[in-house]
């Protein structure tokens, strides 16, 4: 009725192929898009720089975590550091006139070097183990950064040795990105060809081989998969996105580089927005970004709400409290019940509509 | 239900059917009875649902994500099948896993211990070590060895012997002669035998090896594809052409037939479906 | 079952997201509060033209500096609650918007947004060094005043360069310089061959102070000693053992903040470091801090402030008064005059003044650009006329168009076993080295940022 | 030489306490191949209910008992509630679920905490430093790693000697098996849930008294991490001797480089030895090597 696969039938390896096999889920990804283009006409500031593009910047981030843990199984506790390698950069490369998308590809590009780097150890150690390996990079990346920055930066605000840095303002063309109606739309276009790009990764012999990896490395190796290769690679393309959205997320966002925000916190909330999210899935990305990013904030303006509108006046800090108490509850409650994660979740409406009203 | 002698089997397994992650159905519709003292074979090939079965008996389904749907399993006429495995291993049942489930970082000793798990706090337990020694001498002069640098014969014997520390009435016996050279087998299979005539176990095996269990069994049962197609004692099942035929590799007129031959002929003919 | 549950989670989810939709900013309830309180009589019109002046305020009683944010916010919104009892801001009442944020950037950014978009919000208390640095740029163009009190961008002091940022405290520097300044006067005048050791948090804010040392080092003649300890700090022996047994300094300067603190006052003890001669910034060793490890050990120890702790002032004594004694205090009632609770009241009673000051030139509806004006005309006497009680807590505030942060005048408080005590008066001292610190410092920030200076 | 033993020492001292956090990390793998990224928090709310007691004018027996009480109904809980009905999912969803519990925890403290501020856990025990020779050391830390290495001791003991010890260590070697033999997971994970709360309550008390009733409690189980990678997940012996060895390899590190190269030594030393320690042996120090096949 709403998600008919029957009826469909694939007679070209081309339509076989295809990134959305079934007209209807083109025609709802286009309706998405749409949403998402037509949104910001409605949306107020609020709206803009406490939702949408937090949520943008941080679903590139969680995307690359994804392909990385989800898709090639390397599970990474350092990914807030690789965000801030590559905010840094962007940024330091806008204070010396590099045009912006060109900063954000090298920002991307450095994380991605970074990344490389710290993955090596996945050659031997793996699971939790190496994911311990992964800590490490989330250590010692700021303290570098907060080292490095001062001697790179020409200006910085704080004059001993500051590295928080302010970016110019970039400009795309010749336009200048300033309204947060340009920074949304900038960073949908990149957020909109990142994910095509992964998607289309994840079905390639790439995608295939980390699946194999994943799944059993040393059967993957008995396949011939060069598994330092892939492994390596998903590393590198998993920092590449951590790197371009730590860029969105200085430029976009927060309006400054400054290495606090990149903390373990981070790495921790961005993995469990995949895990939430489901593991090994593209859109699940985006729903872990939501339910991780979002739904404390949501919770705490309703928690607020509701206080009030019962009539208590609530300290913020006990609303707080009970915003924890909540949030720590879902995640255990919805893994309870959907360990697969939001996207097995919306596998199974998906699934209960195609076959509706025949439930078997 | 009573069997042929008027009396009740001590398990019975009525017309189960078991479900793996709700999706998957294993077992149609299985019934099988194991009487005080026998030993009952069942046989079947890779896949057919045997291990489920066990499983479904000892209780371990539930950590696989498989669920008993229909029928019933009753232990001495109590009903088993939503039991928890401490329960049904407190009761009597005991499954010797399937590839010597061994606890590999744990001496010889101490695995037998293990086994007595279910037992009342304060039973000796060192005469019951004794009594396994003595039917698996070699368990003996390895009792301060971890468990995991055993030899695979030894292995099974020690699974056997820590299920035996139990006290079980009913031993469940997955495929004891996996991987094991033929000698091994029959010295293991030896061993079974005895115990269930000098202490009294039931035994319900589950093998591929047709010929040895019925050497061993008074009675059988043969799975496919998750049912019970065929059944009766022992020397009936082996005089059974398609017995004959599928099982212990015998043409009709008792003469060995090509492999290939075999694998083809089955595939065409099955009892169902 | 699950399908339940999962239904119950989409349910919440929906509620949430039409909350969000529906107030962005749930309906602030200063008016309810009030409503039946004497306040109403006492506002001089009956139906106060503007609905409250929204002070947006990243408020952070959880995370890793909950224990420090606490008493700070509860300080606040007790302020809060007192000044609206007294009639607000000519009859319109304030909404300490008070969001809690974990002490996170992204929570503190959204905080502000969710202020502004109750399109009353005039003032905005970050609490965080990362939050100031985020709203900074939106505050130029919102228009909104951003008052950080003795933490977040030093440069500040700039208020040309700064227009809407408001320190109305002193900067980093001229606290250190301040503490230099009492330390040679406790050594008789000269520093010449005094050892003087920095502890600090090895982050932006730990190391800001270096580069003034770096200048009074030569010029005063001591030595400098820089002990980093990488955050969150709570392992310190290395560090105390060096101090101890090798460096043996005459002072030390701490700058560490929040659960480093205590770990360094027991390492102090344990080495048998001098209590007496360590001066902490404005952030450790607060009350708390001291509390966490022991009161008796820890008698001597002292820091800067630059409002008064103690209960011993009217507005405080009002508080307890109008507030804990009838139950509705904000927090526990032995936070009450610590510093940092103490901090908060000044905090919104600063605001407040400068409301009341903007309020006399330009009457209702008030804006944070009114309201910047209003701050720019802070002196001792009008923070006593206008400032509802916190002038006693902070004497010494001068504010101008050129100068945000007032002079830089601080205290030294000593721990006395039971309370943090002022042994001095209001104190500063090489302000020009200072001066000279925030232009440089100004002239950076207006570099980086020209576009916001285009108009 | 006084300086250096006064590092070594100090260093030992702390490590010794590195090792309980690990140990209650060490415990909840052992049964259940999980990753507790709860266990700083489990010690904070240890610690805050102990010192809540205290503070309450309870003694000393008392406020101990509190916090045992409140641990045990945590233990059992946690496992009642959300560990039982994750058997068999999973290892990463198991992980995730316990960062899941954290959270819950600080929502609880945070609330608690508002409302009833306190600062220290407070037994009463002497706070001198205590000069031993050259070497000062805290007295309360000398306490502590006496507690600590008993606690150590006892968890051992049970390990090897009794019966549930026993049917923990078939537990940690084979699940299936374990439960073919008629033991209850689910018992010995309440088991364990309950003896991680109760170290968690002593790493609690020991540190409550050490850096004050904080929410740094809640972040000090980060620095169980590394120990206990080092030392190998499954190895109780590995948390001791890695815990002293980072304890002491940072201390003595630290207090010779950090003038040099300007601090921040601690905070990744750790790391670093981590890293190194898993090249070679990728399984920690006294891990259980995995053996794999196809």
């Amino acid at each position: 009725m709403i998600y008919r696969e029957t009826g469909v039938h694939h007679t070209t390896y081309r339509t076989d192929m295809a990134l959305f096999r079934v007209p209807l889920a083109r025609w709802s990804v286009a309706g998405l898009l749409v949403v998402a283009v037509v949104i910001p006409f409605f949306a107020t500031d609020y709206w803009f720089s406490a939702i949408l593009i937090p949520f943008l910047t941080f679903t590139i981030a969680t995307l690359g975590l994804n392909l990385m843990t989800g898709y090639a199984g390397q599970v990474s506790l350092g990914h807030a550091a690789f965000i801030a390698v590559g905010g840094y950069t962007a940024t330091i490369l806008l204070i010396y006139d590099i045009p912006f998308l060109a900063a954000v590809v090298l920002g991307g590009l450095m994380a991605a070097l970074v990344g490389l780097v710290f993955g090596i150890p996945s050659a031997r150690i793996k699971g939790l183990y190496l994911a311990m390996a992964t800590l490490a990079a989330q250590f010692v990346l700021p303290w570098a950064i907060s080292r490095v920055v001062p001697l790179v930066v020409p200006t910085g605000l704080a004059v001993a040795g500051g590295d928080t840095v302010y970016p110019p303002r970039p400009n795309l063309f010749g336009l200048e990105i300033d309204s947060l109606f340009e920074r949304y739309f900038v960073s949908l276009a990149i957020l909109v060809v990142m994910t095509v790009f992964a998607m289309n990764l994840v079905r390639t012999r790439v995608g295939r081989a980390w699946v194999a990896i994943r799944d059993h490395d040393v059967a993957a190796k008995i396949l011939g998969v060069n598994i330092t290769h892939y492994k390596l690679l998903a590393f590198a393309i998993g920092s590449f996105y951590a790197g371009v959205s730590g860029a969105l997320m200085v430029f976009f966002y927060y309006g400054v580089a400054h290495v606090g925000e990149f903390n373990l916190d981070l790495s921790l909330k961005l993995l469990g927005a995949i895990i939430i999210g489901g593991l090994g899935s593209i859109i699940g990305s985006f729903f872990g970004t939501a339910f991780i990013i979002l739904l404390p904030i949501f919770l705490n303006i309703s928690l607020t709400f509701l206080g009030n509108a019962a009539g208590f006046q609530v300290s913020s800090g006990i609303i707080a409290g009970i915003e924890n108490i909540v949030f720590g509850a879902l995640v255990v409650v919805l893994l309870i019940v959907e360990p697969l994660g939001l996207a097995k979740f919306w596998q199974n409406v998906k699934d209960y509509f195609r076959l509706w009203p025949f439930s078997y | 239900m009573t069997n042929a002698n008027g009396q009740e089997p001590l398990l019975q397994v009525n017309n189960i059917e078991v479900i793996y992650d709700k999706v998957v159905l294993v077992l149609k519709g299985v019934s099988l009875h194991v009487p005080a003292g026998g030993i009952v074979t069942l046989l079947g090939a890779n896949g057919a649902g045997k291990t489920t079965t066990l499983k479904a008996i000892s209780g371990l389904l539930r950590p696989e994500r498989g669920e008993v749907t229909r029928g019933s399993i009753y232990f001495q006429g109590r009903r088993i099948d939503h039991e928890e495995p401490p329960e049904i291993v407190r009761m009597g049942i005991v499954q010797v896993l399937e590839g010597r489930g061994v606890l590999e970082h744990l001496t010889v000793e101490e695995n037998l211990l293990v086994g007595a798990h279910t037992r009342p706090r304060g039973d000796n337990l060192q005469d019951d070590i004794e009594m396994i020694y003595h039917y698996f001498p070699s368990l003996a002069e390895r009792r301060r060895i971890k468990a995991g640098y055993l030899s695979g014969g030894e292995q099974q014997m020690l699974a056997i012997g820590r299920a035996l520390m139990a006290h079980p009435k009913v031993l469940l016996l997955d495929e004891p002669s996996l991987g094991l050279a033929p000698l091994l087998v029959q010295e293991i299979f030896r061993i079974v035998r005895r115990l269930n005539e000098e202490q009294g176990v039931s035994v319900l095996l589950v093998e591929q090896n047709a010929s040895i269990a019925l050497e061993i069994a008074d009675y059988g049962y043969v799975m496919e594809n998750g049912r019970i197609v065929l059944d009766g004692d022992a020397e009936t099942l082996k005089n059974n052409e398609d017995i004959k035929e599928f099982y212990l590799g015998l043409s009709a007129v008792g003469q060995r037939k090509s492999y290939r031959e075999v694998k083809h002929y089955r595939r065409r003919k099955r009892w169902l479906s | 079952m699950r399908a339940k549950v999962l239904s119950l989670v989409l349910l919440f989810l929906l509620v949430a997201v039409a909350a969000c939709a529906r107030g962005q900013a749930p309906a602030p309830t200063p008016t309810q509060m009030a409503a039946g309180e004497p306040a109403e009589e006492a506002s001089p019109t009956p139906k106060p033209p503007v609905e409250s002046y929204v002070i947006g305020f990243s408020a952070y009683r959880t995370g890793p500096f909950g224990r420090t944010g606490t008493p700070f916010a509860n300080g606040a919104v007790d302020m809060e609650k007192l000044v609206n009892l007294k009639g607000g801001v000519g009859g319109v009442p304030i909404d300490v918007m008070d969001i809690e944020t974990g002490y996170e950037t992204p929570r503190g950014v959204e905080a502000y947004e969710r202020a502004k978009a109750t399109g009353r919000m005039v003032a905005f208390i970050p609490l965080s060094t990362g939050t100031t640095y985020a709203v900074t740029p939106k505050a130029f163009e919102d228009k909104v005043v951003v008052l950080h009190t003795a933490y977040g961008i030093s440069a500040a002091a700039d208020g040309e360069t700064f227009p809407y940022n408001f320190l109305a405290a002193p900067t980093y520097w001229s606290g250190d310089a301040a503490i230099i300044k009492w330390i040679q006067e406790q050594e008789g005048g000269s520093l010449k061959g005094k050892k003087i050791g920095i502890l600090y948090l090895d982050i932006d804010y730990g190391r800001e102070t270096l580069p003034l040392h770096e200048v009074l080092a030569p010029k005063l003649g001591y030595e400098l000693l820089k002990y980093p300890i990488p955050w969150p700090g709570l392992e310190q022996s290395a560090v105390w053992t060096n101090i101890a047994e090798r460096d043996k300094p005459d002072w030390l300067i701490w700058r560490l903040w929040g659960d480093s603190t205590p770990t360094a006052l027991r390492e102090a003890a344990r080495v048998g470091y001098p209590m007496d001669r360590i001066v902490g910034t404005y952030w450790s060793p607060v009350a708390v801090d001291v509390l966490a490890f022991n009161p008796e050990k820890s008698v001597g120890v002292k820091h800067i402030e630059f409002v008064t702790p103690g209960t011993d002032f009217p507005v405080i004594q009002e508080i307890l008064t109008e507030l804990y004694d009838k139950g509705q205090g904000a927090g526990a009632r032995d936070q009450v005059g610590m510093e940092l609770y103490n901090r908060g009241v000044y905090n919104v009673g600063i605001l407040v003044a400068g409301m009341q000051i903007a309020l006399e030139e330009f009457g209702h509806p008030l804006d944070g650009e009114k309201l910047a004006w209003g701050l720019e005309r802070v002196t001792p006497e009008t923070l006593k006329k206008y400032g509802m009680g916190v002038a006693d807590l902070a004497p010494e505030v001068t504010l101008s168009d050129k100068d945000h942060e007032g002079r830089g005048f601080v205290q030294v408080v000593e721990w006395d076993g039971t309370q943090f005590k002022p042994i001095t008066d209001w104190i500063s001292g090489f302000r020009e080295e200072v001066d000279a610190l925030v232009k440089q410092a100004a002239q950076k920030f207006k570099e980086e940022n020209p576009e916001l200076y285009q108009e | 030489m006084d300086f250096f033993l006064e590092l070594f020492v100090n260093g030992l001292l702390t490590g010794v306490l590195y090792a309980l956090i690990a140990l209650g990390l060490v415990l909840i793998y052992k049964a259940s191949s999980v990753l507790n990224l709860a266990v700083g928090e489990m010690a904070l709310l240890a610690s805050f209910v102990v010192a809540l007691a205290a503070n309450f004018g309870a003694p000393s027996w008392l406020a101990i008992l509190a916090g045992v009480v409140v641990m045990v109904a945590f233990g059992y809980f946690v496992e009642r509630l959300a560990f039982r009905p994750l058997i068999g999912q999973p290892v990463i969803s198991l992980i995730m679920a316990t960062v899941g519990i954290a959270l819950f925890l600080r929502g609880i403290y945070f609330i608690l905490s508002n409302k009833w501020p306190v600062y220290l856990v407070d037994l009463g025990l002497p706070v001198d430093s205590l000069n031993l020779g050259p070497v000062s050391l805290l007295s309360s830390s000398v306490v502590g790693g006496l507690v600590a290495l008993l606690l150590f001791g006892l968890v051992g003991y049970i390990y090897a000697r009794t019966r549930t010890g026993l049917a923990l260590r078939a537990v940690s070697d084979n699940q299936t098996v374990a439960l073919s033999l008629g033991i209850s997971i689910d018992h010995l994970w309440a088991v364990v849930w309950i003896g991680a709360g109760l170290v968690a309550l002593v790493s609690g008390i020991v540190w409550g008294q050490r850096i004050g009733v904080q929410f740094g409690i809640a972040i000090l189980g980060l620095k169980g991490l590394p120990v206990v990678f080092l030392g190998g997940l499954d190895s109780m012996v590995g948390a001791l001797l890695a815990g002293i060895f980072i304890g002491v390899a940072e201390n003595v590190v630290a207090g010779y480089l950090d003038p040099l190269i300007g601090g921040g030594t601690k905070e990744f030393l750790p790391f670093f030895i981590m890293l190194i320690a898993l090249w070679v042996r990728p399984y920690g120090f006294f891990g259980r090597e995995i053996i794999e096949r196809v």
